[in-house]
């Protein structure tokens, strides 16, 4: 093969991604016998499943063109002069985007059966948010991640708007479209003066600015900081940025949200990783304060707020907000740190609560459609067992995805002198359990209406859920390398982060 | 001299246009005063050696987009009792308007702590087509391509919520 | 037989004794044959012959080990039995230490002799009764117990025996259950003697501690009186007097003493042997144990004999007043084991036990001919349905008056001369209260015990169809009591005094026992004892003159005497409401406290619990209020966030 | 002609045009805010290169102007989808979800 | 360092799979396996009994390398304070299962498995953080067998038991994050490793241990529980299920002792000594209100829960006497108790099933009709008051007399409790056993073959433990000795008080 060629290998995916989402809009007019959902269906999984194969293809076996990166088996290829940039990030986050949609989407399939989707539009619109996170991925520049950003919330309020059958939908995507642009022009804001303190905002040249930047600039890179901050803290739903996402969360349908909650939180959180990190690594400005404050806001808001819920939907909006504060602490860690471990933490924090909220959000789904959570056991005991292993990891119990990224995130941060915040992420972790037993309890041991039947599920979400709640239990089953036994999965899992890590930190 | 006797006069009809803007009642109202906002914003660009930018600042902002939405507003033929009766805008207004202010203060306390350099006089051609043209299509691409993209996913976003359901 | 073998006989045969009937007991409760009439089945023959067995091997035993005792030199009448070690820790080293010396065989041979003659009386007793076997087992367990509480060496193994006791007191004042009075009679008793064991434990302890530093700190009672003079005074007299609260507890002195009336629920041979006899004596056994620290402390042993003359004189006064026989006799039981403590109170120790001696012997012979009446009776035990039966008993009502004169200390019966031996004791060690209190009680035991005699047997029978039907008990209970009745006649032969020319065997064989601490008290003024004499006979014979001649005449009620003393006489009947007056202040508080204090404390705590979550949902109420569903108030919200994060940058950016 | 001035401008225009925001209840109007704090960072843009004298802020500013023409044109389409649902413009009707 | 593999790794990993097994086959079958594996548990313990050498140290050492992360390497083994617990938890796990009716699911057996598992797990690491995480497992099983094969009201049951306890857990995880990161900042890498912290803390201020001191001791005072956290406790034990509570108060209690002994006395030996006699002295306000609660309640089983309450009060009391008797008396009351409160529960819930009830008003001469239950429950009850010559007393004996070495008012207060023992458990009997029969009269038989196999070795091993406790002390002395030893270098009257005089 023409090595030419070969050396663009490595931007299959994301190619795959964009392509698969064009050719999704000739589909829609042209499928017209048939089962057209299907079709469309079929497609977006295709493309989905083969984004992820080859992009962990490429991790494990990296190809032509893509220079090694530290000791650590991270590699990175850049294109175009470093307009895109394809590293060992990247290719987790791609992975990570295509397969949440790759998992949200059974359920995505049923609730477009029962409501008034457009099919077409969605799965076309699913593919155009994978894509997006593929574009934020690979940006070479904080403004090409910026519209990647961009990309994924346009598609998201397309599909939160899409769904006719549900009353809040309108009243969601409303909401979400106004306070994002308004949150987009406040990040532009503070791009606008990172550009005018570094002259570019190409991240390799802001790197190389960043280290000799004299001190009269600082002002102006904290204000650049603190407008980008502000706007990214709405993309990932931190206090007190975060209040629109419990409306939106119980607007849209529950996979949606489920995607909403994972995929475009975690793109967010690397596209900070990749300008807070990996951009302004070099100058000698401390801002953790900035991040610890956001962290300890989102975790003591979400937790209050997240005690009073009675739908199971807004109680799980505010908890992933304190998930954001968690994920927060582990970003100050990064921030404050010159060693990977931090962001390996955040990373490995990353995955795991993205499996974790899908498997629990896939259940909410379930359980919700068919008569309520309680006693769910006796309905239908896999499922209840999903959830209940979801929970666990929500919660943070050993042997979960939920207390590895803790426990890694936690460290980190006592690691990096945040002691305190440690503490306080503990204190919160002791209060989200007033809110996440009772719905354990519920469903294990709550009375449930005989007359409700066993429930239907489709093929897709049994795989879905399984495959959610497995991975959970063994992403968890990585602390067992305290016995120095390697569970593949969690191994590597944390040597992808490893690599994350180096290829921000060279 | 005269640049800065001509920034004094645009900036000042661009914050009045902004305020008006804000405070107008009816849409198209507040719209115009957009317009008129954009135009000096287009001055403000030409000053600063953007000509291009002033240009296509008028010509999409003033033209499309804006077009856009008095189109719209026609389209719907909104009546009076559809627009959002703003009792108690004064109000609103006054208290949004303070917290901003606060917001303006922090940014202009920034903007002082930086440098105040003068300009150096710009390369000719500075800030023209070809320079720009040349930035767009060659070391920026991959951005263009990216809002190409962009555009796509919004076109289809608007579609499928816009037209009428299917059955 | 050697003597550690003979004292493994002793103390093992019981046992043996009680597992074999243990198992006829849990087979006969598990497949009842029924019973008629007072007679043996087939199953209770073989328990009673192993039930009398055990303790019968025993006593035979222990005699044979009495008599090579006296064939040796006084310095080396000791045995040890050593079975190894119990626990160690610490520097707590303690083993199974059991040994005999002069003053544990008196003790031993009370017990098995006694014992064997009680066991034997209760086998007709008891006949007839479905849970026969069951009771053979306690009553074989109690006598190990017992056996291992007077011969151990360890204060700890001592406490073991002390506990074992209590226990078989507590089932055998129970041993009718389905009366749950009956039941909770034994209850009554296990708790109050629970209160003094603690005082036991406490005064274990506070020893072990005073000797840690040292590295001496042991529990052995050898040990311990040897190291004894080490001790501060105070702390001496802290311990003693923290063992002697234990001695309250089991001896029923006042105001531990509440448990004993009421433990007369039990057959009455468990009254004669536990509640007479034996287990009511161990206090008084095991301060005489530890002579060498209340040597050490004579303010202990001060407090000692004062609490006993107290006890001894309460305790009379109330027994003159019941009108249940048992209950009589229960309280005369109180009274003179005050007269024993009075004598240990004054250093005499050897007097105190030689009370202890004869009591047992008069007092389980009075018992059990109270056992023959009631038997005759049908179970009556009520005073006011007696009388008129001399003629009936020909065995019982001759054993039944020889008991109360004993009891009252009539001359010459052992209990004339024990009683005697303290009184003077009391005055030679100064102590002129204690002796005045003991001549008053004297004068009130002669009147009671014979008020008793002359409302059971003498008179007009007052009810006649209960008199109509007495009739004498068979063999296996008259044997006993002749027996009994024999020792009570005779056992003064052993301290009879100088000046009537005895001579004081008894303390002679206990002399080295109690040499280190110099045993006054005997020997005095023969002049001065003689006239003591005198006098406490003279108001023993006045009292027994008043107490028969008020009661013998027909129609005498069981009340008070003459009308004026009716108020002070429903007092003292009911014991000078000590009873009520601990109900009130111990029991009553501890069952409020479990029934509301306590359950509300945990309440409260529960509910604060609860009210931490709730404080911190009511915070999120409050917070709740922006998230209104308003855009605009999200957004103005936002923006707060946005002015804060441009403050910082300001504030902070610079440097 | 120094650098602050037209920051100070674009910092004035992008304050009230965040003030109108939290404060008017009109979907147009709240549109308008957004494109009048667009168009102020885009003058941030502007002054920038004009300092740096690079065409970065330049091409920046117009795919900016792109990127607000997609935001309004999905924006205009909720707002038709609005209308037509509850025939108003009243951004305060909604507020169904709540605390 | 010893070999990878060894005893204690196995009794740590047979109930997992046990687990693993049961779950799978059919229910009966499922119950024969859960029993074979808890037998061969037991014979697994026994065979590391008798090569357990009379030492203070760690034994039968196993141990792994770790990933960096999580610390440097994990140390597995038994020692004289947690071989007999090792080997009462794979006895009572035993008993459980033979109990456990066969109409149970197999998850139901599953579950009691990995109860045992998990607390096993707990006894034999040294590792803290590993020490954590199966502490936190442990709560999964209990709060399951709760929920799921509970009574009525055990929803309300197990919210507090859970949240208080997973509370505490938290703050120790706190603890255990900050000497971790000690450790980093010192050794350069994450160590856990109970003797590397031990080195590594000392060295913080005064505050800093005191603060860790506290939060280790809260997640252990939870699960004691020692006054006044004990709220959850009557609640939890009174719903679960027999073999549950077996385990629960058995076992899972005195893991909470252990972890005093284990983890937050060594590691912080001055703030031990320092706050020791405020420890104590909750521990005797455990002692007595939990004997005065069981005094006034009226069901069986609430009887029972109070009686376990307060005996953990007297271990907990022994513990922070610091004294070598008091010490060794808890590390023998720990075993005793297990024995002691297994019965109780086991004869009390056969006593209700005859009765159909447990609330004490409807009990009444049992001991007519049942004579044997009535027995053995007598006999029960008579060790749990610490009768000589029974496995309770020796134990208490030496914690009073450890009491009273650290303060005399603090072993008369707590004496008292022996006192108010009597009496609850006196009067416990008395409404169950005594008086007139009531009506409904109890039915069924009285107790047969298979109950008498259950119950007679535990009332033997009361005997025999009673009159020979050497079994068991000889081997727990060298230890608690050396234990002891520690407090001394931070405060010779601690370590050997003198007893203060009255």
């Amino acid at each position: 093969m023409n090595t030419q060629l070969a050396t663009y290998l490595p931007l299959a995916p994301l190619a795959l991604l964009v392509l698969g989402a064009l050719l999704a809009l000739l589909l829609v007019p042209s499928v017209r016998h048939g089962d057209p959902d299907r079709t469309m269906a079929w497609h977006a999984g295709m493309v989905n499943l083969s984004a992820l194969v080859l992009s962990v293809t490429l991790w494990v076996r990296p190809v032509i063109g893509m220079e090694p990166v530290g000791a650590t088996g991270a590699f990175r290829a850049t294109y175009m002069g470093g307009a895109l940039v394809v590293d060992s990030l990247s290719l987790l986050l791609v992975a990570l985007a295509s397969a949440g949609a790759l998992l949200v989407l059974p359920g995505l399939m049923t609730a477009a059966d029962r409501g008034s989707f457009a099919h077409g539009e969605l799965h076309a619109l699913l593919l155009f948010a994978v894509a997006g996170s593929g574009v934020v991925a690979s940006a070479g520049d904080i403004f090409t991640g910026f519209l990647g950003l961009e990309i994924v919330a346009l598609s998201i309020y397309g599909l939160v708007g899409l769904d006719r059958s549900r009353p809040g939908a309108h009243e969601a995507v409303l909401k979400y479209l106004l306070l994002g642009a308004f949150a987009s022009a406040i990040l532009l804001l503070g791009m606008a003066f990172l550009f005018g303190a570094t002259g570019s905002l190409s991240l390799d040249r802001l790197q190389a600015a960043a280290i000799h930047l004299p001190p009269a600039r600082h002002g102006l890179v904290m204000l650049g900081l603190a407008a980008m901050v502000a706007g990214l803290a709405f993309k990932v739903a931190a206090a007190p940025f975060h209040m629109w996402s419990a409306d939106v969360y119980e607007g849209a349908v529950t996979p949606l949200t489920g995607f909403m909650a994972t995929v475009v939180k975690v793109t967010a959180f690397v596209f900070a990783l990749r300008l807070l990190v990996a951009g302004l690594a070099g100058v000698g400005i401390d801002w953790q304060p900035l991040l610890a404050a956001l962290a300890a806001a989102s975790m003591v808001v979400g937790n209050l707020m997240a005690m009073n819920q009675r739908k199971p939907k807004r109680m799980m909006a505010f908890s992933s907000v304190v998930h954001t504060g968690y994920m927060l602490v582990g970003l100050a860690a990064a921030a404050g740190s010159t060693g990977t471990d931090a962001v390996q933490a955040l990373v490995v924090y990353l995955v795991a609560y993205l499996l974790t909220n899908l498997a629990a959000f896939g259940c909410l789904d379930v359980l919700e459609r068919t008569g309520g959570l309680d006693g769910a056991l006796q309905r239908s005991p896999w499922l209840a067992t999903a959830f209940g292993v979801a929970l666990l990891s929500l919660v943070g119990f050993p042997m979960t995805a939920g207390f590895l990224g803790k426990y890694m995130v936690f460290s980190a941060a006592f690691g990096a002198g945040l002691g305190w915040l440690g503490v306080l992420a503990i204190l919160s972790s002791m209060v989200s359990l007033a809110y996440y037993m009772p719905l354990l309890f519920r469903v294990l041991s709550g009375a449930w209406p005989s007359s409700v039947n066993p429930l239907p599920l489709a093929t897709g979400e049994r795989v879905a859920l399984a495959v959610s709640s497995g991975l959970v239990l063994v992403l968890g089953a990585g602390i067992l390398a305290v016995a120095g036994w390697m569970v593949p999965g969690a191994h590597w899992v944390a040597q992808w982060a490893l690599q994350s890590g180096a290829v921000l930190l060279p | 001299m005269l640049d800065a006797i001509l920034f004094a006069v645009l900036s000042a009809v661009a914050v009045a246009g902004a305020l008006a803007m804000v405070s107008r009642r009816h849409p198209l109202g507040s719209a115009l005063a957009l317009i008129v906002v954009m135009i000096a914003l287009a001055g403000l660009y030409a000053l600063l050696a953007a000509p291009l930018v002033a240009i296509l600042q008028i010509l999409v902002y003033g033209g499309a987009i804006l077009a856009l939405i008095v189109f719209v507003i026609m389209l719907l033929n909104v009546r009076e009792e559809d627009l959002a009766h703003e009792d108690g805008l004064g109000g609103r207004l006054g208290m949004g308007l303070t917290v901003a202010g606060l917001l303006f203060m922090g940014l202009a306390a920034g903007i002082h702590a930086i440098p105040a350099d003068p300009f150096a006089p710009p390369p000719p051609g500075f800030g023209g087509i070809v320079a720009v043209g040349r930035g767009l299509f060659r070391d920026y691409a991959v951005p263009f391509e990216v809002v190409s993209l962009l555009l796509t996913v919004a076109v289809v976003s608007a579609v499928g919520m816009a037209k009428r359901r299917l059955d | 037989m050697s003597h550690v073998a003979l004292l493994a006989w002793i103390l093992f045969a019981p046992l043996a004794a009680a597992a074999l009937n243990g198992i006829l007991a849990l087979r006969s409760a598990r497949f009842p044959v029924p019973v008629e009439g007072h007679h043996l089945r087939p199953l209770d023959r073989l328990s009673a012959a192993i039930g009398v067995a055990g303790p019968l091997a025993a006593a035979v035993a222990a005699w044979s080990l009495g008599f090579e005792f006296l064939a040796r030199d006084r310095s080396l009448r000791l045995t040890e039995l050593d079975l190894g070690t119990w626990f160690s820790m610490g520097q707590a080293h303690v083993t199974w230490l059991f040994r005999v010396d002069a003053l544990s065989l008196v003790m031993v041979l009370v017990v098995t002799t006694v014992g064997t003659l009680i066991h034997l009386y209760s086998v007709g007793y008891m006949a007839g009764d479905a849970g026969f076997p069951r009771f053979l087992t306690w009553l074989n367990l109690f006598t190990f117990a017992m056996l291992v509480l007077v011969t151990a060496r360890d204060l700890v193994v001592l406490f073991l025996g002390w506990e074992g006791v209590g226990v078989c007191s507590y089932l055998l004042i129970g041993y009718w259950f389905s009366d749950a009075a009956k039941a909770a009679a034994g209850l009554k008793a296990f708790v109050v003697n629970r209160v003094g064991d603690l005082g036991l434990l406490l005064g274990m302890f506070l020893l072990y501690w005073s000797m840690a530093p040292g590295g001496q700190a042991s529990l052995d009672i050898d040990l311990l009186s040897a190291h004894v003079s080490k001790l501060s005074v105070p702390i001496a007299t802290a311990a003693a007097v923290l063992l002697f609260v234990g001695a309250m507890g089991k001896s029923a002195q006042v105001p531990l003493h509440i448990w004993l009336p009421d433990a007369m629920a039990g057959p009455t041979p468990v009254s004669a042997l536990i509640h007479a006899a034996t287990m009511v004596t161990a206090g008084v056994y095991m301060v005489a144990r530890m002579h060498p620290l209340y040597h050490h402390a004579p303010a202990a042993l001060a407090f000692i004999g004062s609490l006993g003359a107290l006890t001894a004189l309460v305790a009379a006064t109330v027994a003159c007043t019941q009108t249940n026989i048992k209950r009589v006799i229960a309280w005369s039981t109180v009274s003179q084991l005050g007269y024993m403590f009075m004598g240990l109170g004054a250093g005499a120790f050897s007097a105190g036990i030689y009370h202890l001696f004869t009591h047992a012997f008069f007092k389980a012979l009075f018992f059990l001919s109270a056992g023959a009446v009631i038997h005759a009776l049908h179970g009556e035990e009520e005073l006011g349905r007696m009388g008129g039966l001399w003629s009936k008993l020909r065995v019982t009502g001759p054993a039944f008056v020889l008991a109360a004169a004993a009891n009252a200390g009539l001359p010459p019966l052992s209990g004339f001369v024990s009683k005697d031996a303290i009184l003077v004791a009391t005055w030679n060690a100064h102590h002129p209260v204690w002796f005045a209190v003991g001549l008053l009680t004297a004068g009130l035991t002669a009147f009671y015990s014979f008020r008793l005699v002359a409302l059971v047997l003498a008179g007009p029978p007052r009810d006649a169809h209960l008199a109509e039907h007495a009739h004498e008990a068979g063999w296996t209970m008259t044997l006993p009591l002749v027996l009994l009745a024999v020792g009570a006649l005779g056992a003064g032969v052993l301290e009879w005094p100088h000046e009537l020319g005895g001579t004081l065997w008894f303390s002679a064989w206990l002399e080295p026992v109690f040499y280190p601490s110099l045993d006054h008290g005997v020997h005095a003024n023969a002049v001065v004892d003689i006239i003591l004499t005198a006098g406490s006979v003279a108001v023993v014979a006045i009292g027994a003159a008043i107490g028969f001649s008020l009661h013998a005449r027909d129609g005498a009620s069981t009340g008070a005497p003459r009308p004026g003393l009716a108020g002070l006489w429903a007092t003292m009947k009911r014991g000078w409401h000590v009873d009520e007056a601990l109900e009130g202040l111990v029991v009553r508080p501890v069952v409020f406290s479990s029934r509301a204090a306590a359950p509300f404390l945990d309440f409260l705590l529960g509910w604060g619990a609860r009210g931490l979550v709730q404080g911190l949902a009511l915070a999120g109420r409050g917070l709740a209020v922006a998230q209104s569903g308003l855009a605009r108030h999200y957004a103005m919200v936002m923006l707060g966030g946005l002015v804060v994060l441009v403050a910082w940058a300001v504030l902070s950016g610079g440097r | 002609m120094a650098l602050h001035a037209p920051l100070l401008v674009a910092a004035a225009l992008f304050s009230i045009g965040v003030g109108g925001f939290v404060a008017r209840r009109n979907v147009f109007a709240l549109l308008m805010c957004i494109e009048l704090m667009l168009n102020a960072v885009n003058l941030v843009f502007v002054t920038f290169s004009r300092q740096w004298l690079s065409v970065e802020g330049h091409v920046t500013v117009l795919l900016v102007v792109a990127l607000a023409a997609a935001e309004a044109a999905v924006a205009l389409a909720i707002v038709i989808m609005l209308f037509r649902h509850r025939e108003t413009l009243d951004v305060d009707v909604f507020a169904s979800m709540k605390e | 360092m010893g070999e990878t593999l060894s005893l204690p790794v196995w009794m740590l990993l047979l109930p997992f799979i046990a687990a693993a097994l049961a779950a799978l086959l059919p229910a009966r079958v499922s119950r024969a396996v859960a029993g074979a594996a808890m037998a061969g548990e037991l014979g697994l313990g026994v065979m590391l009994l008798r090569s357990f050498r009379d030492q203070p140290e760690l034994q039968a050492v196993a141990s792994w390398p770790m990933l960096g992360i999580f610390g440097s390497t994990l140390r597995l083994g038994v020692d004289g304070l947690s071989i007999f617990l090792l080997v009462a938890g794979a006895a009572l796990g035993l008993l459980a299962v033979l109990v456990s009716g066969s109409e149970r699911p197999p998850a139901f057996h599953a579950w009691l498995l990995l109860f045992v598992g998990t607390m096993a797990g707990v006894l034999v690491v040294q590792d803290l953080l590993v020490f954590y995480v199966f502490w936190e497992l442990m709560l999964l099983p209990a709060l399951v067998l709760i929920l799921l094969w509970g009574d009525s009201d055990r929803r309300k049951a197990t919210v507090p038991f859970v949240v208080v306890t997973l509370v505490g857990s938290l703050a120790m995880l706190a603890v255990i994050f900050a000497m971790g990161a000690e450790a980093h900042a010192r050794l350069g890498s994450w160590n856990f490793d109970l003797d590397a912290l031990a080195g590594v803390v000392s060295t913080w201020s005064a505050s800093a241990r005191c603060w860790a001191f506290a939060g280790l001791v809260l997640a252990f005072a939870v699960k004691i529980p020692l006054f006044p956290l004990h709220f959850w406790l009557p609640a939890a034990y009174t719903s679960a299920p027999l073999p549950a509570v077996i385990l629960l108060s058995g076992l899972m209690a005195k893991l909470g002792t252990y972890g005093v002994l284990r983890v937050a006395m060594p590691l912080f030996p001055e703030q031990a000594v320092a706050w020791a006699p405020w420890l104590a002295g909750l521990a005797v306000v455990g002692i007595l209100h939990g004997a005065v609660l069981a005094l006034g309640a009226r069901d069986v089983r609430t009887v029972l829960a109070y009686s376990s309450f307060s005996h953990l009060g007297w271990i907990a009391l022994g513990i922070f006497s610091l004294t070598a008797e008091g010490v060794g008396g808890a590390m023998l009351q720990q075993v005793g108790h297990a024995l002691v409160t297994a019965a109780l529960f086991i004869l009390a819930a056969w006593a209700s099933e005859r009765q159909g009830a447990t609330q004490l008003s409807r009990f009444g001469g049992m001991a007519a009709t049942h004579p044997w239950l009535a027995s053995a429950l007598v006999f029960a009850a008579m060790a749990s008051a610490g009768l000589p010559g029974l496995n309770g007393f020796v134990g208490e004996f030496l914690i009073l007399l450890g009491a009273w070495g650290l303060s005399p008012w603090v072993a008369f207060a707590g004496g008292l409790g022996v006192v108010l023992g009597a009496a609850y458990l006196l009067w416990l009997l008395q409404r169950m056993l005594y008086g007139p029969a009531v009506q409904p009269a109890p039915t069924g038989p009285d107790l047969g073959f298979r109950e008498l196999a259950v119950v007679l070795p535990l009332l033997g091993m009361m005997v025999l433990f009673g009159v020979r406790p050497g079994l068991l002390i000889d081997r727990m002395k060298p230890w608690s000795d050396a234990y002891v030893l520690r407090f001394h270098k931070v405060a010779p009257q601690a370590a050997l008080p003198t007893g203060a005089h009255p």
